[in-house]
């Protein structure tokens, strides 16, 4: 059983993290990822590059918490979350979160609560390069229903 | 006692300011350090921190607003994230 | 604006159905990537290996519609159901679901859709060999169920 | 008419049985298609066919048991399906 959480700089591999999950266990039946990305456009205006910054040591004890949580929820065989800092171009990827299992449902619910309270909880903040300047990315407040709907689970 | 009194993201560049260590009176809640600095650096210090928006970490872990601090504390102030 | 079915008996890769997804459009913002795997225990039996069956023209039809109903319901940018037969041994992939949206929850829900009806749906029979002999899977109830949570989702 | 008949998985080698060309009666159902076949093959055939969680498909698609059959259709007998 492996469950690991980094915060880094550098580019993740999707194909050797997959790979890592996948030969977690001979138990594995379900491995769900998710990958988030830099993408062309945000609310409606051109991006050019993206700026993260976060909390050292803080991000990776509330990451630590939310997979720690996660893995009270559900059955899960490994799990893993990367986030990325610094400069970011578009396409490349910003997170990463991976989990295995033996039935797909785990997997699958575990990656999905990861994300939303990852997005609510972790101290990370972007910043967006556009044609005429930069911008703090305001948060959704549909990321806080999410996490609503999640406590509700809980009865 | 002293604070390390950390600013993140728009906060940080609304204030002009990363990082500042800070003398209290014992005790000292997180109010009590707003107000200070709100004195002492300038009225839109109160604003930006005040916000209903902000969230605080003492020593990285999120606190309500009427926590009370000690000597050595690390006290962050949050805007809402957007990681993801 | 890819979307592709495929039945195979040959292992597929993930790390090029990954790439492939993620560089469908620079809209892509969220790859959320499914794979079932055959793993070494089933309800309560040891595993050696299992041998897949299905419906050759059928098959394709249902994941087809599949897809087409996911794109219906959600707003994405590119998608991948593949499917094997044939023999696998354990910790071989099955099934690979991969969904590319501009937001996370349409590519996580999307591909959890997919599984979800794929698993009722499509016509593949799994045949698994135990230590003493092989039996056919029985379908689980709890797969139904899914089912009539998306159906109560569309009012 | 002549239909050709398709046994899957289980269905197939509880049967026996992977395909079969039948010749009906017109007009003809999925129901009289199984009466046929019980008759002719011998009644597990019947059991086999008639279970409940049985589903049939006329020429790749899904089907109630009541539906009619047309000359070259395509048949399948199918039990719950268990991929993915």
């Amino acid at each position: 059983m492996s469950f690991r959480v980094v915060v880094q700089e550098t580019p993740f591999d999707v194909a050797e993290e997959y790979s890592s999950l996948q030969n977690s266990s001979p138990s594995v039946g379900a491995v769900a990822t998710f990958v988030g990305l830099v993408r062309d456009v945000n609310q409606g205006k051109k991006i050019e590059k993206i700026f993260i910054e976060h909390y050292p040591g803080m991000t990776e004890i509330e990451l630590q918490k939310i997979l720690g949580e996660a893995r009270n929820r559900w059955d899960i065989l490994a799990g893993t979350i990367i986030h990325r800092f610094g400069k970011l171009g578009i396409g490349d990827g910003i997170v990463f979160v991976g989990v295995a299992s033996s039935h797909r449902k785990d997997s699958i619910s575990a990656c999905d609560f990861i994300m939303d309270y990852l997005k609510t909880k972790a101290p990370f903040w972007k910043k967006e390069k556009h044609e005429r300047g930069e911008k703090w990315v305001a948060s959704r407040e549909s990321d806080a229903a999410f996490l609503v709907a999640w406590d509700k689970e809980d009865n | 006692m002293n604070v390390h009194v950390l600013f993140f993201a728009s906060i940080r560049e609304d204030l002009g300011c990363s990082k500042l260590l800070v003398v209290l009176q014992n005790p000292a809640r997180i109010s009590d350090l707003i107000r200070k600095l709100g004195r002492e650096q300038g009225p839109n210090w109160l604003s930006v921190l005040g916000k209903e928006s902000v969230k605080v970490a003492i020593n990285k872990e999120i606190v309500n607003s009427d926590e009370s601090l000690v000597d050595g504390d690390e006290i962050a102030f949050l805007p809402p994230v957007t990681g993801g």
